[in-house]
């Protein structure tokens, strides 16, 4: 899950890693009592979870409660590349002496993790990396081992930050390790660390991306799920245990697995379609996921046909058929559903569709043909 | 010959005594392959389906002379179950477990890999396992459709890996044995691994390559292929068109330099000059070629 | 650093470790207060740090208060192996189910940690590796992954210790190791680890070793030191930053170098002498320390005469016979003593010790002759 | 030729603008070591002695092609430097710092020895150095008592090693290399690791082993001596006759099966056939007689 910049301040705090003061408003008003309560000029800052805000608006300075109200009123609402700004973080804002990068994440070529620190912040480091390569220093790290002083100073004396930051940032690093690894974090990145006018060290802004898979570890973190909006599809889909993920052509796609579900993409564009959408009903889905995945599906609007296509190993093919069956029976089903199935139980899941009377459940023999079909399908459907 | 396992493969299984466990030792045992211990800590002296449970890995390779172990315990308890294999003297390590955190197999990984005077082998987690088509199964992976040939198959993929398979099986291609590596970010084994050992096994006479966009281990197995491979390769990467994944964003892709798309992995592989398949029917027609 | 049980267990509590209720008592009547505050029956337990207090009588049950002091009184004072008994521990006794054994430590030949687990504690581990090797398991622990789930399992069910006691063990075992490695100890060792007639695990005697290298890094290690009663001349030495240790013979051996100063004690021996004491005075010792050695060395009232040698490195041959002299100016040198100097600037030293008017400041050449003559005038002497 | 140091060595210490770090590589120097670069953090720039310091090991290399480090910082600051040296890229790292932590050594020596393709040395800590008699020297080993010849030297002892070393060169027996590989715990070398490369080194015609009470290092070497060594061995042990410590008491005893004591020891070897003296002057004897 990637963290709202509030969020991971939030996190980031937890580990006494320096961040500004802050607080997050979800209204104008909101904002101009975070911005009383702060005092001073701030910063109003779009929360969205995707680069570039700054130049598309998204981040406004402002030197009153008033003015902290109006220009939240400007960004909330906002659409940053697709993106609906839902919530704005209002900083204390202060002068900037110095503008660095940090990262720390799970590298894996080398099964390690990477410390990477930059004299250069507040722009994409792949850009850096592509102009001055020798200001990023970089330090493999043995999840063994852990982080050391070592460590630190590799990446604050080998980037070349200004002196008068390397204090500070010494004392940050560790920190910023701690989280990273305390989080159960894949990415934690500052873009950019800043050396304040009055010689202090902090992060100005913060990504943060947690493992899923570690969630049971972390109370909190359901709570952090619950802020970021999701479409409704994926949402139901989501409830029920299904991967959803909405796309913009017309041949709906059910398959089990994601290196599967991924391949029967390939297939669909390759046949000259477009997939409307994909969902994966992943191992040893029974009757009942299936009549769920059918029902997600269809609702998809611009769906003209859908492609089920379904290799059996834990899954059995004749549940995978019941559940299909039972969809039709259980709500209408108007476009045709093309449906592929092999592997355990297949004959037999065949054979109950076969004896099915719909006339748009349409079986077929292999992957690719059954991508023909339901692409031919979409496009008769215009 | 095969990889990792075959006839001589005595299996310990892990979370023997939960239901996912019991039914797929069950079917791995029915395929043929010898499931001759099972652990769960205090349910040490049961039996499940006539296999003996152990309190312990150690207790079991002492008892049994297990040599594999297949994991199959809960995510939260995945970690220490690889280790407690690795420490009781198991070699080869089958993870089937999916969503174990990645800073566990941050440190496990690098565990296995530095015991010292020790070669351990660990497939996974997150993977659908190993077959060795008509000698043994450690897994998942659907028996049926295999069969015994001169195929070698390495995947981070699960049931793509059988839609491979089937195609093959389907036009009389067998397989000496059939690796699912996972698609987790700290795979135990990962492509190049797997490759050197089909390159070394005298049966297998060409390798099917089956990767999927995200990261860079393609493009690194297709660099080192090209320098360690005298066998041909027939490669398949899923997710053309998938849409791009956020994972990682800017900082990840500057790490390896490679952007991790399905495109720049078949350059890679094309490059080093592996044929790439469009799609598994086509992977298994050039490997029908291939194979002459 | 040995630890008192009492020491020990405080520092063991520290980690969630159980331990039996329990008060030191330095005094029969702090005894009894203590078994008052305690109530019910008590075990008074002498604070010694040697083996088999039990069978020297050592340990004793009270039932009430007053016998608590009675008992205490009996054991105050005690003299066991050497060992006087400066304090005893009041602890709540109850019923044993079960006694085992448990310990964590630095395994030197395997550059790890090793844990051991036997279901048969409360006697010499030893004793039982002679009698019942398989009664003790044990685990390698990797320094760098630490404890896991399954260095614990192994232990508990390796051991065979009673199934009522399992899980509190695997609850108890990673709490241990967090002391081990937390306390910075080579040793932690709990004999007997005991099932309670209602069910509970815990440390009924725990001998804990921490390593003086660490104190820097626990700001109780002082504390913990002080109440370790020091004979008279060691904690003179100590002061002055020396290692002396008192011995029961008649030469005074003074060295620079742990090696060294075991090799000259071995040279003295083959020679028919014995050992007074020996100090060694480490790495580039000045003057001031060796004038401060050889005031320890003489206070001995056993010595009758003393060896110093000395190869210098760091340390130079003239700064130690400046030292020397100015012993001999200081204060009163009635015992001959053997100056023996090699290595750096050992030629200057030799010609200002030569210059030296006084009879018993005596110059050697080598090692074995130094040791030669220090015996024969230690024989003379009597 | 001699092991570990040689004329090639560049050397670099860490903490070389403390007042020890200076005085020592200084003599060093003198010795005609080539020290080619000093490392404090935060003073990059300054120069000791002609020698440039800077900010981080890493750096010292780059500028420099140091091979080779002498750490000389405070035992709290030790075990980071000696993990530096290694990142680095340097593969003989001599650690004189005493008093490290044990726990820190129990981490950093298995980091050493675990670096994917690298085979890292460390000497120490708690060590007098290595010096490869008219060669280099790093350390604190006194020059002057070494001359070149036939014989290795390897010690747990510092000053116990001079004196050895003093009394083969007064009998015109000179060195190729002597180790001093520190008394602590956890040393990052051992007796088995040094003879191994005396072993190896043509050279050397005859090693001189000298430990001390404690532990079961010594026991080892001799047995790994008996099945690996071709060369002469000439023994010595210190502590017959010092009190039995308490360290690690019965529990420490039963992991080696060893008391640990200089008569132990003093059996051990002589049971793997090596020759032990009873006091320095002797070794040196039996070391003439057995050069012939």
């Amino acid at each position: 899950m990637d963290l709202f910049e509030y969020q991971g301040k939030q996190l980031l705090r937890t580990f006494e890693v320096p961040v500004p003061e802050g607080r997050v408003a979800a209204t104008p008003e909101e904002a101009e009592e975070a911005a009383r309560g702060l005092g001073g000029k701030v910063a109003i800052k779009a929360q969205v979870q995707v680069g570039g805000r700054g130049k598309a608006g998204g981040i406004k300075l402002a030197g009153s409660p008033e003015e902290a109200r109006q220009r939240a009123g400007e960004i909330l609402g906002m659409d940053i590349k697709g993106h609906r700004v839902g919530r704005v973080l209002v900083e204390r804002a202060g002068d900037i002496a110095g503008e660095y990068y940090v990262s720390f994440l799970v590298d894996r070529s080398n099964r390690d993790f990477l410390g990477m620190m930059s004299s250069e912040g507040g722009i994409d480091i792949e850009e850096v990396a592509a102009r001055s390569p020798d200001s990023i220093a970089r330090v493999h790290i043995d999840p063994l081992y852990g982080f050391s002083d070592f460590h630190a100073r590799t990446l604050v004396f080998g980037s070349g930050i200004d002196a008068a930051a390397r204090k500070e940032a010494l004392a940050i690093l560790p920190k910023l390790y701690d989280a990273f690894v305390g989080l159960d974090a894949s990415l934690v990145e500052i873009n950019p660390l800043v050396l304040t006018g009055e010689g202090r060290v902090m992060a100005l802004d913060a990504k943060v991306t947690l493992d899923d898979s570690a969630a049971y570890r972390h109370p909190n973190f359901d709570e952090l799920k619950a802020a970021h909006e999701v479409p409704e599809q994926e949402r139901l889909a989501a409830e029920k245990g299904l991967n959803f993920i909405k796309l913009d052509g017309d041949v709906g796609i059910i398959g089990n697995g994601a290196g599967l579900v991924m391949s029967t993409l390939d297939v669909v564009s390759n046949a000259g379609g477009r997939p409307a959408n994909f969902l994966d009903v992943g191992g040893g889905a029974g009757a009942d996921v299936l009549t769920a995945a059918l029902e997600v599906i269809t609702s998809d609007a611009g769906v003209r046909s859908v492609l089920i296509n379904i290799f059996g190993g834990i899954t059995r093919c004749d549940a995978v058929a019941e559940g299909i069956l039972h969809a039709f029976r259980s709500f209408d089903v108007t476009v045709p559903v093309v449906v592929r199935l092999d592997g355990t139980n297949a004959e037999e899941g065949r054979r109950m569709l076969a004896e099915s009377p719909q006339d748009n459940l349409i079986p077929a023999d292999t992957m690719l043909g059954a991508a023909e079909k339901a692409v031919e399908l979409a496009k008769e459907a215009k | 010959m095969a990889i990792l396992i075959d006839e001589g493969t005595r299996l310990v299984v892990t979370g023997l005594t939960g239901r996912e466990g019991r039914f797929h030792a069950k079917r791995n045992a029915d395929y043929g392959t010898k499931v001759v211990a099972g652990v769960t800590p205090g349910k040490g002296g049961q039996e499940v389906d006539g296999v003996p449970v152990f309190d312990t890995v150690r207790e079991a390779v002492a008892e049994t002379d297990a040599n594999t172990a297949m994991v199959f315990v809960p995510a939260r308890f995945a970690a220490d179950s690889v280790m407690e294999c690795a420490d009781a003297g198991i070699d080869v390590i089958v993870c089937i477990t999916e969503h174990i955190p990645a800073m566990d197999m941050a440190r496990v990984v690098p565990y296995l890999h530095t015991r010292p005077s020790r070669d351990i082998t660990l497939i996974g987690p997150n993977c659908p396992g190993v077959i060795s088509p008509g000698k043994a199964n450690v897994g998942i992976i659907p028996g049926e459709v295999c069969a015994p040939g001169p195929v070698g198959l390495v995947s981070r993929s699960g049931t793509l890996t059988y839609q491979i398979v089937h195609e093959l099986t389907q036009r009389g291609i067998g397989q000496t044995t059939c690796v699912g590596i996972g698609g987790d970010p700290i795979p135990g084994s990962d492509f190049i691994d797997i490759l050197g050992r089909f390159e070394e096994d005298p049966e297998t006479e060409l390798v099917v390559f089956v990767g999927e966009i995200g990261g860079d281990a393609e493009e690194r197995a297709a660099a080192w292929a090209e320098d360690n491979m005298t066998k041909p390769i027939v490669a398949y990467i899923a997710g053309f068109t998938a849409p791009p994944g956020r994972r990682m964003g800017h900082a990840g892709a500057i790490i390896s330099g490679s952007s991790g798309t399905a495109q720049a992995k078949k350059e890679a592989l094309e490059a080093a000059g592996i044929r790439v398949g469009t799609n598994p029917t086509e992977v298994a027609q050039l490997v029908q070629k291939a194979l002459g």
